[in-house]
């Protein structure tokens, strides 16, 4: 790891001008034979490939040991733009073949970019037990509530009365509430965070990287062609400014306030979701409690506590 | 002339005498008690009396000590804490206090009031009194049972107006008599007289103060106080019913009234010759009055108490009496021309401006410009060098509901007709995305056409107003913007309140003017009655909603009705929540949040790399959420998050929590 | 330093100054603060106490359109007898200012001789942080008081009993005032207990003891003793020394100055990229961006850019990135960003 | 010499190939080669991962195997079935695997614990598009430990899925094994990559030899791995030629294995009657074939060893004497089209199935071969049987 990362705090002390990017230079990342990319205008998961561009470039020279595995839809059509050694999978899947390349290659930093409907609905098992496993890779959900590759059909994020192509009376079926799915399946590192906040996103991956474990960030991002169109929500720039309220806190804040009276709003409302670094814990990973490369990682959590019950101390 | 009036001089005289006393027999006034004093002092803090009132206060005062069985009125500014302190001081029993939807109402309640026997106020800001002016034209035709004084309070340089206006024509205009108190004492005394002139003449009065009058306090020796008037309607048809034929034979009594009115203002005590030199005499009124004293101790002085009528054989004699005849007087020169009409030379507007507020200093440089006085070269301050200082502009509050909405409308590039209330103030830097202001109540009308009329190249039109404003005189223009199919929205910046008066009532909060509940008025109802088909009640704090709430309205067809719901962050309640701080290592200086021009938010000085980081400042943030909501850093959180110490020992939170932030876990 | 003697003589001759002050016939006070800073209230209890004094009182204010936050004056004029309300310019003998800006905005009112109190609390309104670009600000720092000026960190005197209210700190100004107007103590008491809201009574009854008894300390000291203000530039008063009282300012006040030049952003937008998504019109603060008639963003006045970046970063597309160029010495963004990490 | 079930020769075949990751699902009745593999890797440096689902554990094996280790799973006909969308995704990325596929009785749930031959056609065409599978079928005990070799050799060379299919009987039969190491020829190995890591790299280019050069991941290439139709760098197209052109080198990568994998051929110089069967079928095949001998009626047998791509030419040529070809397998006539499709149109082709959850009895086949003459006397002509074949099937079957 420790030869990968770049110090970014670069001192000019040239007396010549130079150009600094005001954010790095995570496009040398890029592959730039495959832009523009093939996501909507206004899709909130361009924003998220940038952030996640911007924080790779922050700690890695390039992404030769870095696998970035996705499965089937928007969110996985992502991993194509990013230099790394990219696996796009099949619908559902990619945390089982990231699973697998993990314990083959414990030396490459894995991580998995996958959807709502990708991570949750078809690969909801899938998640569950990556969770479970505490397998230590990294996994970025780009929530936009509904599937938007096929055309806008209910996912199952898509909330209660919100409107898609298969719910044209409004969704009949609850929604989850996907980190705290994840949380609940045993991962040791939840962060959610909302594609108006990529430097927010940006911290809590960074973060997720670092984590030794299953760590797992959820994005929320929009749909703009289907969500936002069907719902009413606007384009790109309104549905950006509706996560605004994205936070719990704001939330408590805002309902201990005086109102004039109370606001009725005909729209779907959006529930607001946790937000920020919902869970960390630590304990041993697939790879150790497999012996996998003699059961050492490459890596370490800080202070980490070894449960004598852990495999392979019986 | 009345026994009253003769009472009045009595007062005066009383007063002269009492003027350096303590007040002890003062009645009804400001009484304080005193907590214990701290520890350190061992005396104990004695129990004192307060004379000291504002030109508003004593007009109410005056009021209720004149037996007033009603007093209404708009609130606006530097009018509106008559009925406010005649509110606080009075019982219900006593006067019947309370806000009119506008001015108009208001002098129609008061003249319905004075024909059932009551003595009626009615306050009004000087550009209110046009609301009014309808009625007020055909008042004196019809006159008075109960007496009617208009409280008229104009505001020369424009503290808190949207324009600069006299309002003495407008007594010569309506031929209605004016008073014009110069202090507190006036005040106080000229509306006690107001009240018996009304009935005695049988029109309504005008009391005219400017806000100089109004604002300012000093000391108030009160007369015996009256019982509430009592009386009844009597059916008068000929004399209340102003068809033409009525009219006609009114405006001919009304004509008659006048001239008797001109001379009866020769002899009244009102109007005060004051005869020290016969160099220089000054023909003056109201707080000019006060100025020239100071400026000009020796000068011989005619102090005008009542403007309207004027006292011309008095003016001329007083003329006669001096060499030279100056008029000193705020705005036009009403003084001047009447002189002038009256056959007597005077100078004034050559000397004196014509605009703004005057002021000691300005007075000086009058007489200084008019070789009275010799312009003496004095050093102004010690130093001499006062450091020129940027002016500060008026905002709107930290927290103030109606920042979200014109943050949005400036995004949204949305041709915007402002209206009368704090929200003008949307007009400026940073948020600056209102186009136009006119008066009270005329955005929609503004909007409507801009919609109809012309072209906005594309731009949506938005007319933005308060609830209170709405009430005033929204109504009748969003019904005309239906009926023409206009295509605008009309955003309501409903907060709850007549906010930027100071938090008074209106006919849609549920509370009347001594706090008591009364029936509100729905204002999404009024709308949707009106015919508008969309109209939706958002949050203006929820930044998202709020932004979708307009955009929805502005792209649907005709009139669209968005109600922002709110209470204001300061009236009548102080409204404040957990506050917010920024986390520095995740600002990157943006600005965006300062687009919101909320004073709390600011350049954090402590930090001088750049790019510069925003600072909240913790004692002037209400917590209202709106800038942590739109932070696209997230640097903006609830004190508490974050690992944050609450508060350090400065009182406010620590810069960077050095523990990565957000951390809920 | 004069030895405790000397000292004696000196407190003396301030007694006896009081004394004369006492015998004033009349004066004018001019006060200036932002709205909400207590303004209004302390010309009140300095009316109350003329009054309890024995004088006749007139006094006026005018506050801006806004409720708080706005620029509110007041004129407080007591004498035997009183005409205008309003003070004439140089014919004030005490300036209060509640705001370091509002304080020297009235200076002009000050007489030959008279003193301005002056709190050191800055309240930097949102107009005057105008250039955006640089940081900067529009707000006299660098200002050094012209003679008579006395900057008083009325927060840092009042201490605990004004702990997170700036507002009752002011009374501090009270307390200084005090000393030069004159008048018994007690009145001065007196007249704080009947104008301030019972709760806060007692707290502002502290401050004003703390103003009253600094004061009579600089007085005494001829302003060389302690009384320096701290530098404390994150709770947003100055930093700086306070100023003797025969005007000459010890030391300087620090001014507000931008330590490095960020550069002059430079904004490259590919345009094959740009999808027209219409983002970065909404979200740039400067509200520079837009979509020229093929729908791509175009910046529109180059000269306005800040280089926030924010546009980078919120673009879908990654059609946009921001560069600063002639860049002098500080790393990029980034880099400062870390190094204020590493000092906290 | 060691004595050991089929399942568990399977998992030492495996370890003998280099595999050193397994990922399953339990299925009867192939669980002991998960169990067997689960003691076995940790020993040789492996990882094993008992996964949520069958989905999973091929997924995580295509992963691991990207990630440079020979890695393979087990299961039985459902799982088999679920694993068919993964099985299709190696196919197209080219990432190697070996499938085993412990073949129990009937559709569905069917018969956990019986023996079958069921899931021939699936293994070629259960994964959806045009697909060619590789597909083995051993016999015994110590064919299983010699195809396991076999299959990672053609999966690693060729970088395809190669299925191993054998049914329940050879799982839980208990032989003699030899477990002779392999030498390193017969574990053949991924082609390297022909070029240094460029911005130019084609990890799908194509040469000769029709395999692509993929190198493992964290090997210093950085490149992209999709399910959808590629170009050579790997990235996702729609260009129709790009995709024939993909399709067809595939195709032909495929049929190359024809070449590799030996038929059986017992007694076929003078048969007229062949038979031809394959796994556990085949033995009872050739052992009706000695009896049938015995009694005089020239038998044969052809037992592929390679079921997926179809040996036609040997297939053809082996059987280009007989007059009647006996295919007897354990399902309801499968393969039997393939042998239908092959051979000379005068030849008569009789399927004999069996899908009840026993296996073909030597006796069924040697007394089916003895009641043909009449049977075919009865029908009048060849021809004529041949068209009512479904009832010799049905016949056979309810002998079963």
């Amino acid at each position: 790891m420790e030869g990968r990362k770049v110090d970014m705090n670069i001192e000019l002390k040239s007396k010549e001008p130079a150009s600094v990017p005001v954010f790095g230079d995570q496009k040398r990342l890029l592959r730039h034979a495959m832009m523009p990319h093939m996501l909507c205008p206004g899709c909130g998961h361009g924003i998220v490939l940038d952030a996640m561009l911007s924080v790779l470039s922050d700690r890695y020279e390039n992404l030769d040991k870095v696998a970035i595995v996705a499965g089937i839809g928007c969110s996985s059509r992502i991993v194509g733009y990013i230099d790394a050694c990219t696996l796009h999978t099949t619908h559902g899947r990619p945390l089982s073949f990231a699973t697998g390349l993990k314990l083959a290659r414990p030396d490459l930093d894995v991580i998995v970019v996958t959807g709502d409907g990708d991570g949750v609905s078809i690969g909801g098992n899938h998640l569950i037990h990556a969770a479970r496993r505490n397998v230590d890779i990294t996994c970025v959900l780009l929530n936009n509530e509904i599937y938007g590759m096929t055309g806008g059909q209910a996912a199952p994020t898509t909330v209660l009365g919100a409107y898609t192509t298969t719910t044209p009376q409004g969704n009949a079926q609850h929604s989850f509430d996907v980190s705290e799915l994840v949380k609940a399946a045993g991962a040791t590192f939840v962060a959610r965070t909302s594609s108006y906040r990529p430097q927010v996103f940006g911290e809590m991956f960074a973060q997720a990287l670092d984590h030794v474990g299953f760590s797992f960030v959820e994005v929320m991002t929009d749909c703009t062609e289907y969500f936002g169109r069907i719902n009413r929500f606007g384009t790109g720039p309104d549905l950006l400014m509706s996560q605004a309220r994205y936070d719990p806190e704001i939330d408590a804040d805002l309902a201990a306030r005086p109102t004039v009276e109370e606001i009725s709003n005909p729209q779907p409302v959006r529930p607001v979701l946790p937000t920020g670094l919902l869970h960390r814990s630590n304990r041993l990973t697939l790879e150790e409690t497999l012996n996998v490369a003699g059961g050492r990682s490459s890596r370490s959590n800080e202070n980490r506590v070894v449960s004598g019950s852990a495999r392979r101390d019986l | 002339m009345s026994e009253e009036i003769n009472q009045a001089v009595e007062s005066e005289a009383e007063r002269s005498s009492e003027k350096n006393g303590n007040g002890a027999s003062v009645v009804r006034l400001d009484t304080l008690e005193v907590k214990q004093a701290p520890p350190k002092s061992s005396q104990k803090v004695a129990k004192t009396r307060v004379d000291l009132l504002s030109g508003n206060e004593s007009i109410a005062l005056a009021a209720l000590h004149s037996g007033v069985g009603m007093a209404v009125g708009y609130p606006g500014t530097p009018s509106t804490e008559t009925l406010e302190y005649l509110a606080k001081i009075s019982s219900d029993a006593e006067v019947y206090v309370d806000w009119s939807t506008n001015e108009k109402v208001a002098l129609d309640v008061a003249v319905g009031g004075s024909l059932a026997g009551d003595r009626i106020l009615v306050t009004t800001k000087h550009v209110g009194l046009n609301v009014a002016m309808d009625s007020l034209m055909t008042s004196p035709f019809i006159g008075v049972n109960g007496g009617v004084v208009i409280l008229n309070a104009d505001d020369p340089g424009m503290h808190s107006s949207q324009n600069e206006q006299d309002n003495r024509y407008i007594a010569r205009f309506a031929g209605v008599p004016m008073f014009e108190p110069a202090d507190s004492q006036e005040a106080y005394e000229f509306t006690r007289a107001a009240f018996e002139l009304s009935e005695t003449w049988d029109t309504p009065v005008i009391v005219r103060t400017t806000t100089r009058v109004s604002h300012s306090r000093s000391r108030v020796i009160p007369m015996p106080a009256q019982a509430r008037r009592e009386g009844e309607f009597q059916r008068n048809p000929h004399k209340y019913v102003m068809l033409p034929g009525n009219a006609k034979a009114r405006h001919v009594a009304h004509l008659d009234r006048l001239s008797r009115l001109e001379t009866w203002a020769e002899g009244i005590p009102f109007n005060r010759e004051e005869i020290r030199s016969n160099k220089i005499g000054v023909v003056t009124s109201s707080i000019s009055y006060e100025y020239v004293r100071d400026i000009l101790p020796d000068a011989s002085v005619f102090k005008l108490g009542v403007t309207f009528p004027l006292p011309k054989e008095r003016l001329r004699s007083f003329a006669g009496k001096v060499e030279k005849l100056l008029v000193v007087e705020e705005l036009d020169p009403f003084l001047e021309e009447a002189l002038a009409v009256f056959g007597v030379s005077a100078e004034g507007k050559k000397f004196f401006p014509r605009f703004g507020e005057l002021s000691p200093s300005l007075v000086r440089e009058g007489f200084e410009k008019a070789g009275i006085l010799e312009a003496v070269k004095e050093e102004v301050s010690s130093s001499g060098t006062v450091p020129s200082v940027p002016p500060r502009f008026p905002l709107l509050c930290a927290g103030c509901s109606h920042a979200t909405p014109f943050f949005i409308l400036k995004e949204l590039d949305a041709v915007v007709t402002g209206d009368i209330g704090c929200y003008t103030l949307g007009a400026t830097e940073p948020l600056a995305s209102m186009d136009t202001c006119l008066s009270m109540g005329s955005s929609i009308g503004m909007a409507v056409g801009l919609a109809k009329a012309g072209s906005t190249a594309g731009r949506p039109v938005v007319a933005v107003l308060g609830d209170s404003t709405f009430l005033h005189a929204g109504i009748p223009p969003l019904i005309d913007a239906v009926h023409r199919e206009a295509n605008l929205t009309v955003v309501i910046l409903d907060n709850g309140t007549t906010a930027m008066t100071g938090g008074q009532p209106h006919p849609a909060t549920a509370q009347n003017i001594r706090g008591e509940k009364a029936p509100k008025v729905d204002i999404p109802a009024i709308c949707s009655a009106a015919g508008v088909s969309m109209v939706n009640i958002v949050d203006p704090y929820d930044v998202g909603a709020t932004r979708m709430a307009l955009l929805n309205a502005m792209n649907k067809d005709g009139v669209s009705v968005v109600i922002t719901a709110r209470s204001c962050v300061e009236s009548p309640v102080k409204s404040r929540g957990r506050i917010y701080y920024t986390d520095s290592k995740a600002c990157d200086g943006c600005q965006l949040c300062m687009n919101l021009g909320c004073p709390a938010i600011g350049w954090d000085l402590s930090i001088l790399e750049m790019p510069r980081r925003v600072r909240i400042d913790p004692g002037l943030c209400s917590g209202c959420t709106v800038c942590a909501q739109i932070c696209p850093q997230g640097a903006i959180l609830p004190v508490g998050v974050g690992g944050t110490e609450p508060l350090s020992e400065s009182g406010e939170p620590s810069i960077g929590s050095g523990k990565g932030g957000r951390d809920l876990a | 330093m004069p030895e405790s003697k000397s000292s004696a003589t000196k407190l003396q001759k301030i007694v006896a100054e009081n004394d004369k002050t006492k015998e004033r016939s009349s004066g004018n006070v001019v006060l200036g603060g932002v709205g909400g800073q207590g303004v209004i209230t302390a010309s009140n209890t300095i009316s109350f106490a003329c009054i309890d004094a024995g004088f006749d009182v007139k006094k006026s204010e005018v506050h801006g359109m806004s409720q708080r936050g706005g620029s509110v004056v007041s004129h407080l004029r007591f004498g035997r007898e009183v005409h205008s309300v309003m003070v004439e310019l140089g014919k004030a003998e005490w300036i209060l200012g509640f705001e370091w800006e509002e304080g020297l905005r009235y200076l002009g009112y000050l007489k030959p001789g008279g003193v301005a109190f002056i709190s050191v609390e800055r309240r930097i309104p949102p107009s005057a942080q105008v250039d955006r670009r640089t940081g900067s600000v529009m707000y006299p720092y660098d200002v050094s008081p012209p003679e008579g000026v006395v900057p008083i960190d009325t927060y840092e005197i009042a201490g605990s009993a004004a702990e997170g209210r700036p507002a009752i700190a002011q009374t501090v100004l009270l307390g200084a005032l005090s000393v030069e107007m004159g008048f018994d103590e007690e009145v001065w008491r007196r007249a704080i207990a009947a104008t301030v809201p019972s709760k806060y009574v007692e707290d502002n009854l502290i401050c004003f003891d703390r103003g009253r008894a600094w004061y009579e300390e600089i007085k005494r000291t001829g302003g060389k003793s302690k009384g320096t203000i701290s530098a404390a530039y994150g709770n947003g008063r100055t930093a700086g020394t306070v100023a003797t009282l025969s005007g000459h300012a010890v030391g300087s006040t620090t001014g507000l100055r931008i330590s490095t030049d960020r550069g002059k952003p430079r904004v490259e937008i590919t345009r094959s990229w740009c999808k027209g998504c219409n983002i970065c019109v909404a979200v740039c603060p400067e509200r520079i961006l837009v979509l020229d008639r093929h729908e791509i963003a175009v910046l529109s006045d180059p000269d306005r850019c800040t280089g926030c970046g924010l546009c980078a970063r919120m673009c879908p597309d990654l059609a946009i990135e921001v560069w600063l160029d002639s860049f002098a010495g500080n790393g990029s963004l980034k880099g400062s960003a870390a190094k204020l990490g590493e000092k906290q | 010499m060691r004595l050991m079930q089929g399942n568990e020769a399977c998992a030492e075949g495996a370890i003998a190939a280099g595999c050193r990751f397994f990922g399953g699902y339990p299925i009867s009745p192939s669980s002991e080669i998960a169990e067997a593999m689960a003691r076995l890797l940790p020993k040789n440096g492996g990882v094993f991962l008992q996964a949520e689902d069958e989905m999973a554990s091929l997924g995580a094996v295509i992963g691991a195997s990207l990630g440079g280790l020979r890695a393979m799973t087990a299961t039985s006909g459902p799982g088999f079935s679920l694993m068919q969308e993964h099985i299709g995704y190696s196919h197209l990325a080219e990432i190697p695997c070996v499938v085993v596929d412990v073949m129990r009785g009937g559709p569905s749930t069917g018969l956990p614990t019986a023996p079958s031959q069921g899931d021939v056609m699936q293994a070629q065409w259960g994964s959806h598009g045009d697909r060619s599978a590789v597909v083995l079928a051993p016999a015994s005990v110590q064919e299983v430990y010699d195809f396991m070799i076999e299959a990672f050799r053609l999966s690693e060379t060729l970088r395809t899925p190669v299925t191993v299919l054998f049914d329940e009987v050879v799982g839980h039969m208990r032989e003699g094994v030899e477990l002779g190491a392999p030498d390193e020829s017969r574990l053949g190995s991924r082609p390297e990559p022909l070029e240094p890591p460029s911005e130019a790299f084609k990890p799908y280019g194509r040469d000769e030899s029709f395999i692509p050069h993929i190198p493992n991941f964290g090997s210093g290439y950085r490149f992209h791995v999709t399910g959808l139709m590629h170009d050579e760098r790997g990235f996702p197209t729609s260009n129709t030629e790009i995709v024939a052109e993909l399709l067809e080198r595939l195709e032909k990568k495929i049929q190359v294995v024809q070449s590799m994998v030996p038929l059986e051929s017992y007694q076929m110089e003078d048969a007229t009657l062949a038979f031809v069967a394959y796994g556990i079928s085949g033995r009872t095949a050739r052992a009706a074939v000695d009896l049938l001998r015995a009694r005089g009626v020239k038998a044969g047998l052809v037992r592929p060893k390679l079921l997926w791509p179809v040996q036609d030419e040997l297939i053809e040529a082996a059987l280009a004497r007989a007059d009647v070809v006996v295919v007897a397998e354990m399902n309801r006539g499968q393969w039997v089209r393939e042998v239908e499709r092959i051979v000379d149109k005068t030849t008569l082709v009789l399927s004999f199935g069996k899908a009840g959850g026993a296996t073909i009895t030597t006796d069924e086949l040697v007394s089916f071969a003895l009641s043909l003459p009449d049977a075919l006397s009865i029908a009048g002509s060849p021809g004529a049987l041949k068209k009512e074949g479904a009832f010799w099937s049905a016949g056979a079957h309810e002998a079963g």
